[in-house]
């Protein structure tokens, strides 16, 4: 690839400044999660996670490991394996802050900063708890016939966008499919930071077909290569997650201590090919 | 002899009846069974009726990001979905949030998901909990996630038809804002019910049976439902054949 | 292809009812002109055209032809070829009733309905005569600091979204690529009409490649096959525009006289083909 | 002797110059010289400019449909962009929509197109019409596209920077909301471009003689700007070389 974006995984993780705001892609979605250990190897701190609408071990690691202060989420959970436990256990006892939301509220707040916009209405939402929560949205009445009450959301506008790809082109053009998700995350946010599985020698603008999956370098800050830099989620279409794995680390995430061992275990065995 | 069955099977078999009629169905997160209700709906209807599951490649055609089924229903486009609740309350009141007062919560759950939305917007939403406890079923949930019913004048399309649980299945009046029993599953009884169940409901004078899967609607759960569920939910599909029978 | 999507394309445009209002793509995105002239030939009356946001020789010519009542658009030209004389004429004479916008309010009062929202805010237009003049549209407060005055957007719901893409596949999916205005123009409207060069014997979402550039059946209503459904214009990656038919029309259509001899030759002429 | 050099090629430079320090220059429709001014300037930059050319495959990544023009002007990440106009006044309005009063035009133009929101957004927006007549530069516009200055508490990061035309070049202050002539073109003077500007402006003292294009920067023009623009504006491509350097 030309151009400066191209840096190590390190460099890449360093490039993340404690207390960012960083928006952070669903379990199925292109996970970051050779970034996600990188982070941790640097003791990240005040990290404020935006999951993209939810989000499952990625941000479970992230809380277990101390790098977050707060969390804005529909959901984390790690789905057939049950509840998030490091999630579950710094949001109960209140060491790590969660902004409760709903998916379509996240989506909407994010296409907020991408049209510039103050707010994005929302549909629903009234008459739930999370409005009394979230004091900071409003209930306005639609200028339009019938003039009922409508839910306008603030625009949510993270520091860095930070999700993983199959691949990027030369100049910088990720590759990122039907996960438009993550074109949405990367308007929105003020800096995008991409690990990929491998730079390919290509423009992905010369094929319409591969030029309709991408994202153009215009959003992208950062690119890091990353092999297997989602496991031990999958990438969609490449590779399927790592099933063992992500036990394992259900089993260990359930205590501190085991999480603790997971964490020794993970980092350190990783290390050298990350 | 009538045949044998699981209590999975008797509820995908109760949740598929209700999606009768339904041109496009989409099922949301940790959802076994009323994905498997979904696939058993999908094969009475010889195939036309859409399945939307997200997280699978195989049975989910968005192409537009994670907003496109928030939008989707939003368009009317979907007819059924699905929500769970760890705590469901007698006015179709569902907490996905937690236990206690907000923010110290006792226990903490996943989260609202999409509930705070799709519950106003999709016309057929079924409640789902396999647990029929005074625990889960309570008078009033700790925290709305998303409310059963709303205030006359705000943009409401959907709302709760029915509740599912391992013991029976209730309807749910919108006028009166209160479920109704429906049938109690096979080994319960009206008195049954009442006793785990929290909140008040409505009862008619002889409730009935919930009638349990015939073979041909084995047959299809064991078969093609099995297989199309297996992508999202392995370990379930894996647990769906009784032992007998494999 | 499977289903009862497919028809002629004499159906096609015999379903898009007189009076309709039909969402048309600019001239380089995918724009159905062999069902434009199918419309023309049935003698459609009373069409409501919506231009997303901007259109040329499609909308010339359906007003040429006396199709349409009122066209809602941010620009109709020929682009080089000059302004598009039946649409500058019926505007001026008043024959056609014209709602003035621009462009990114038309693609914003879209996405509100893609979101079943009755509005969306938008940056502009604040100061423009187009507020005047569109006495619909509102300004609100914006509820956040610095609580400015914003533009309130009424959703556009269009009847129908007419275009054309290279191919569908077997299930009734079109590849559309990144012509994402098309997605918009689908998920807004009650039904969808798509022209494609041809109907393959694939399933797009079978390749995560072809699927990223996607629109899912669920979306369309009816789908027939045209090849060269688009020219005179081009189709991007397909084939170009046909540059000599587009200055005959341009040359024709400047009178009233010339618009006619240009539709005895075109329609006739392209009947057999189409 | 100074190098020969056409009206287009003198316009291309002056737009160029307009475009220094800038990161991303969109190009809207019906734009050739700004076009052609944009890939100058990147050429002048080694390459480092982003110029996005709407019409143009080779020099449009928008991946994102029509609306990703508008949402990455108001993103902030699109540095300049170029309106033109039928009408333009000493306050910086543009009519792109007609002659005579609304609806009932005496002339229609082809319409306000994105106007009334990247004049808004667009930090640095040049206003291009290579006609310099009082018909076109007007003391006020019949219909206003897209206001040249907005009332306090409007949000407005953007507006007009300079107005390029085939006789002078003027810039823009948003505090004084007038133009101001810059400098005038060869074989122009201060007088006639007062002669032949229908609204009132500042000018200088002495106003400067706008700078012709030297050899090197019509290698360039003439080389790969014209080669980069002829995909979108083939006509003018055409055009661009003086039938002397063919």
């Amino acid at each position: 690839m030309t151009g400066a974006g191209l840096q190590s995984l390190e460099a890449l993780a360093s490039a993340i400044p404690n207390g960012a705001s960083v928006a952070i892609p669903p379990d199925y979605s292109f996970v970051a999660m050779a970034a996600t250990r990188a982070l941790i190897r640097r003791g990240a701190r005040q990290l404020q996670l935006l999951a993209v609408p939810q989000s499952g071990i990625q941000a479970d690691l992230l809380i277990g490991a101390g790098c977050v202060e707060s969390i804005e989420c529909a959901a984390v959970t790690l789905g057939e394996l049950g509840p998030a436990p490091r999630f579950s256990a710094a949001v109960s006892s209140g060491r790590v802050a969660i902004k409760d939301s709903t998916c379509p509220a996240i989506h909407a707040a994010l296409q907020a900063s991408e049209k510039g916009l103050p707010f994005l209405p929302s549909r629903g939402i009234i008459g739930s708890d999370l409005l009394k929560v979230r004091t900071e949205w409003r209930v306005i009445d639609n200028p339009f016939p019938p003039h009922d009450p409508i839910v306008a959301l603030p625009a949510l506008k993270p520091d860095v966008a930070l999700f993983h790809a199959p691949f990027a082109d030369r100049r910088g053009n990720i590759w990122i499919g039907r996960r438009r998700e993550l074109v949405t995350m990367a308007h929105a946010a003020t800096r995008t930071f991409v690990t990929v599985e491998e730079v390919r020698d290509l423009d992905l603008m010369d094929d319409e077909t591969l030029a309709a999956g991408a994202l153009p370098s215009l959003y992208v800050s950062v690119i890091a290569e990353a092999k297997n830099g989602a496991w031990p989620l999958g990438l969609a279409g490449f590779y399927e997650a790592d099933d063992a794995a992500l036990r394992r680390y259900a089993e260990l995430a359930s205590s501190e201590a085991g999480f603790a061992r997971y964490l020794g275990e993970v980092l350190g065995a990783r290390q050298a090919a990350e | 002899m009538p045949p044998r069955f699981s209590q999975a099977e008797l509820l995908i078999v109760t949740v598929a009846r209700l999606l009768e009629g339904v041109e496009h169905v989409a099922v949301g997160a940790s959802s076994p069974i009323p994905g498997s209700a979904a696939f058993l709906a999908q094969a009475w209807a010889g195939g036309e009726t859409r399945v939307t599951v997200l997280g699978s490649r195989r049975n989910n055609d968005f192409t537009d990001g994670g907003r496109e089924l928030f939008d989707c229903a939003a368009q009317g486009r979907i007819g059924a979905f699905f929500l769970g609740g760890g705590q469901i309350d007698g006015r179709g009141n569902v907490n996905l949030v937690g236990l206690g007062h907000y923010p110290n919560l006792d226990v903490r759950f996943p989260g609202s998901f999409g509930s705070a939305y799709l519950y106003f917007l999709v016309p057929r939403v079924i409640l789902f909990r396999e647990e029929h406890s005074p625990r889960v079923l309570v008078p009033q949930v700790d925290f709305i996630s998303a409310p059963g019913t709303s205030a006359p004048g705000v943009h409401r399309p959907g709302g709760p038809h029915a509740l599912v649980t391992g013991r029976a299945l209730f309807s749910f009046d919108k006028t009166r804002t209160r479920f109704r029993l429906e049938s109690v599953h096979p080994g319960e009884t009206p008195a049954s019910i009442r006793a785990t169940t929290g909140f008040d409901y409505d009862d008619p004078a002889t409730p009935a049976t919930t009638i349990p899967p015939d073979e041909k609607t084995l047959a299809l759960i064991r078969g093609p439902v099995r297989a199309a569920i297996a992508e999202v939910y392995p370990r379930f599909a894996a647990r769906l054949v009784p032992p007998e029978a494999a």
